[in-house]
């Protein structure tokens, strides 16, 4: 099975997991609602609304790999304007910056644009890890990813693996207390649950992780 | 859902095209963006330009201090939301007179980021300089050693007067922006809520409270504030929200503004009833009130309850605060 | 009942007080009598004064136009009740400047009694001459061949405005009087009600709405009104605000100014929704809007709801409304 | 049994009426709540409650009985100034000065009172009899006091069928439409709905005949 993706699979990869997230909205609202404002569910299905939107309205949604994940992740944080969509956003822009000039991405492509976009937000939001955020997610991720390239693990294996460690990441925060962003004022009262953004980054990988393993 | 409406996706788009057909003589689009709202004669050059942002549902804040005196621009969100990286750019863009703009806005992750990226843009694409101040005012929402991480509620809106005047004086960017720090340095904030409000697209209340329940510390989106109780007499409430502001700011002896203010459905009435044992509390504390502000100057639609804001006064901050302004939600003539 | 408030019973005196040390600068306490607010520098001698009153729970009506270019006085009555004899006669003493006194009330039965034996009180005891105009707007409280059996609802503040212009131009008593009685003539409102308000006194909700339910006409105290209907969206709602107005008074190609006010609760951004609809209405009968008013002018606490007001202008009554005005609760600068 | 009354006696019926007039009044706020505004039982018990305030504060609450009913009227009024408080002020005012110099005063004084503050109503208030308001209780209630006169009546006997002709009165209201004051707003609907008004009339009479048959 292939280890690498051309863009038209990064669109149907991306359509997939717009697809769930859309999908699986209320639970995202339901955690943002505890530690939050409840809008995260809107957030994710207005962002992935808008790629959708944006890939049906393009002729040839594919092109250059790099400049497509670029212009979705402007598409993302301009449909849906909160911390996640900003976020999410950027992690989409970083991540096709540093895929300049590439045709086809591979799983070390893939682990490495998601440590950039790590580090772009770090920078951008000001958090760090254990801040309770889905940093707190994407961090496993990502070493999760590379020991699947490690192994040379199947591209279905490389995101279930993603997924798994982003999931217990995921849970993790529960037992962190939130020092960035609106979830911070809770202060104390922030133990116990679930970051909602980490959960997102966890639902999308789940997403991928499902779809790359169907095909 | 209780509002007076169409459909509920539409409420901002509609209320902004209301607003400008009402006062086309001092409001306009910034350039083809609706969600940004300018001065009709924006921009003015040679001045630094003020913008803020944020969600819709606070009428007037934000698009409300838009006005001479004040702001230039303001972008607008959806309920409650934060306005896009778009819509931030295309105000700056309709406002820079070629003095540079400041971004002052609350403190809240999605503006902040979506600010940031504007300026950003801006920088890169139009070479404009942007500075920005977070408006970081709500005592209950961080210990005053991590005050950084608050959010911002009223408070903004002195911050918007007194840096408003420093421009309007045709100030450089950095004496707009120290002003604006300044006002801030010297403004606190302190809310309660006694009934929630309904974002129109959610269609339900923002958060559940009982018909005999209050929350102290509350934010103006319904984020849990520090203590749910029993609804208290007026006179309690507003001990409740002047302590935590006077544990945080050395008032004793000198002389503050305030702001008094309704969540929405909150009435006049019951806030005078409140100021009146509110001046009784400060003057146990020789602190003299300087031009009281009483009213709806930040709400969150409906919602039930109040916040007040004090800010410190020295000579300049008064005279800055004394200054004319003007906007469809805001008038301070020569008058008062 | 959710409210912020000591004892109910000290509602009003209570928010008395607390306007008082609000803004000493501009208003004052009729000699003794807490119930007569009257501005902080009255009497003005030889201008005739204009006082209003009636119950409270309607801020900013009654009070809160009383400053310069409005009103002269108010005369405070409990929640929802007129004031006695004996607390407007303190007004009008506290007042008169020599030039005679306007009383400029809504047409309440209370009100009008209360106001005359006031009236015969000062007319014996010190020779101040009376005058005595009855604000009747509210079409939906009586067909137009009995329009003087209407009550009065948000169009006294265009009567308040207009007679407050004329007598600050010191023009004699008969002359404020003409004034008055003429903005009025042209003046029209139409109100709709979402939700009740409670009288603290009382405790309970003046009326019951179900939750999908709105009322058209319904008075400002809860007076039953036209229609009970499911909740209509915002271009229907305004729309039917519009269409009585316009049974009743010939506004087609005239020029208007026109208040969308909100009853306590309904938020800003709503009333923008409305107005988006409203001035397409009034484009399709070529109607020019002057000086829209869009916001809380005369509400009932926490009502929710809505109004809307026109007064057709002429060139006199145009230059009258503009005329500058200032008081706590109003301001109408030389820059709007 | 005495068909005059001195001052210390019109004290005591005022009191009697007073006491009725403030327990009852739920029953005349339920009617006003249909017609009005819900305000009248707290209009009567605010007048009624002025009224004996003044006379417990007052050492000799007596004195000359026509300067007593005037300044009650007074009292009344400004202490629930209502519509009905202005009005009910207005008819012990005018039924005062009517009595100008009286020792004691007889049941054709009290006709000729009551006759005399009707008249004053009408020309304070503007209504007619059938406007269905207070007046339309007043109305039969003068002229069942005058059969009464002629007829040689007892005091008790007298107000007695005044209260019953009042209380006639009161119920011929549901019939009649709204012309004058917050009924009128009604309109039509305004129909089959009893006057608060007129009620409150009727029952001060009964309290006052009560009170002169138990004597
Ligand atoms: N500064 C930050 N850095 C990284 N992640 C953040 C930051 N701020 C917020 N988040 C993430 O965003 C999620 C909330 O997103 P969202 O609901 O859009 O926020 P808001 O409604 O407060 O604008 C959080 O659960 C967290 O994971
Ligand atoms: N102009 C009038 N003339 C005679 N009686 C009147 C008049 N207006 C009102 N009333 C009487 O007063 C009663 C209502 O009194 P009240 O509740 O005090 O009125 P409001 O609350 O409208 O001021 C009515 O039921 C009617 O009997
Ligand atoms: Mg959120
Ligand atoms: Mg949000
Ligand atoms: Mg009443
Ligand atoms: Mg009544």
């Amino acid at each position: 099975m292939a280890t690498t993706m051309n863009t038209q699979q990064v669109v149907e990869l991306i359509t997939a997991v717009a697809e769930r997230m859309i999908a699986d909205k209320d639970e995202l609202q339901k955690l943002d609602a505890e530690l939050g404002d409840g809008d995260l569910g809107r957030t994710v299905s207005r962002g992935f609304t808008a790629i959708k939107e944006d890939i049906a309205a393009t002729d040839d949604p594919g092109g250059d790999v790099d400049k497509f994940i670029y212009k979705q992740g402007k598409t993302f944080s301009n449909g849906a304007p909160s911390s996640f969509g900003a976020l999410f956003g950027t992690v989409l822009m970083t991540g096709g910056k540093s895929l300049r000039g590439k045709e086809e991405i591979s799983l070390l492509d893939i682990a490495d644009a998601t440590q950039a976009a790590l580090n772009a937000l770090m920078e951008r939001g000001g958090a760090k890890i254990g801040d309770k955020t889905m940093l707190d997610a994407m961090h496993p991720a990502i070493a999760a990813m590379r020991k699947a390239v490690e192994d040379d693990a199947s591209m279905g294996a490389f995101f279930r693996a993603a997924a798994d460690a982003a999931q217990q990441g995921a849970e993790d925060t529960k037992d962190m207390q939130s020092q960035i962003g609106r979830a911070s004022w809770q202060q104390q009262r922030s133990a116990g649950k679930m970051d909602p953004g980490a959960r997102a980054i966890a639902m999308m990988l789940d997403a991928a992780a499902n779809h790359t393993q169907e095909g | 859902m209780k509002k007076i409406l169409n459909d509920p996706e539409n409420y901002v788009p509609e209320m902004l095209e209301g607003l400008l057909a009402a006062h086309p003589d001092r409001l306009k689009k910034a350039g083809d963006e609706l969600y940004g709202i300018v001065r009709a004669d924006a921009p003015t050059t040679g001045k630094v330009a003020i913008i803020t942002g944020g969600g819709s549902g606070h009428l007037p804040v934000f698009l409300g201090y838009v006005g001479k005196g004040m702001l230039d621009g303001c972008a607008v969100g959806d309920v409650f939301a934060s306005p896009s990286v778009d819509q931030v750019a295309a105000t700056i863009r309709a406002v820079s007179g070629g003095a540079g703009v400041l971004h002052l806005i609350g403190n809240y992750g999605g503006d902040v980021l979506n600010f940031a990226a504007a300026a950003d843009d801006v920088d890169m694409e139009d070479d404009i300089e942007v500075a920005t101040v977070l408006v970081a005012d709500d005592v209950a929402s961080a210990p005053s050693d991590k005050a950084d991480k608050r959010r911002g509620v009223a408070g903004m809106i002195y911050a918007f007067k007194i840096a408003g005047a420093v421009a309007e004086e045709m100030k450089p960017l950095a004496d707009v922006k120290a002003a604006a720090e300044k006002a801030l340095a010297n403004t606190r904030s302190m809310g309660v809520a006694l009934g929630a409000c309904i974002v129109p697209q959610v269609g339900e209340p923002t958060f559940e409270i009982g018909d005999d329940e209050m929350e102290i510390g509350m934010g103006i989106h319904g984020e849990q504030g520090l203590e749910r109780t029993k609804l208290k007499t007026a006179d309690e409430i507003i001990e409740a929200l002047l302590n935590p502001i006077l544990e945080d700011i050395d008032l004793e002896g000198g002389e503050i503004t305030l702001m008094l203010n309704s969540l929405g459905a909150t009435p006049l009435e019951e806030l005078y009833i409140m100021y009146r044992k509110l001046v009784e509390l400060l003057a146990a504390k020789n602190i003299t009130v300087h031009r009281p502000y009483i009213g709806r100057f930040a709400t969150s639609m409906e919602m039930m309850g109040a916040s007040l804001t004090i800010m410190k006064l020295d000579d300049d901050l008064k005279r800055l605060l004394d200054a004319p302004a003007n906007s469809p939600f805001f008038d301070q003539s020569q008058y008062a």
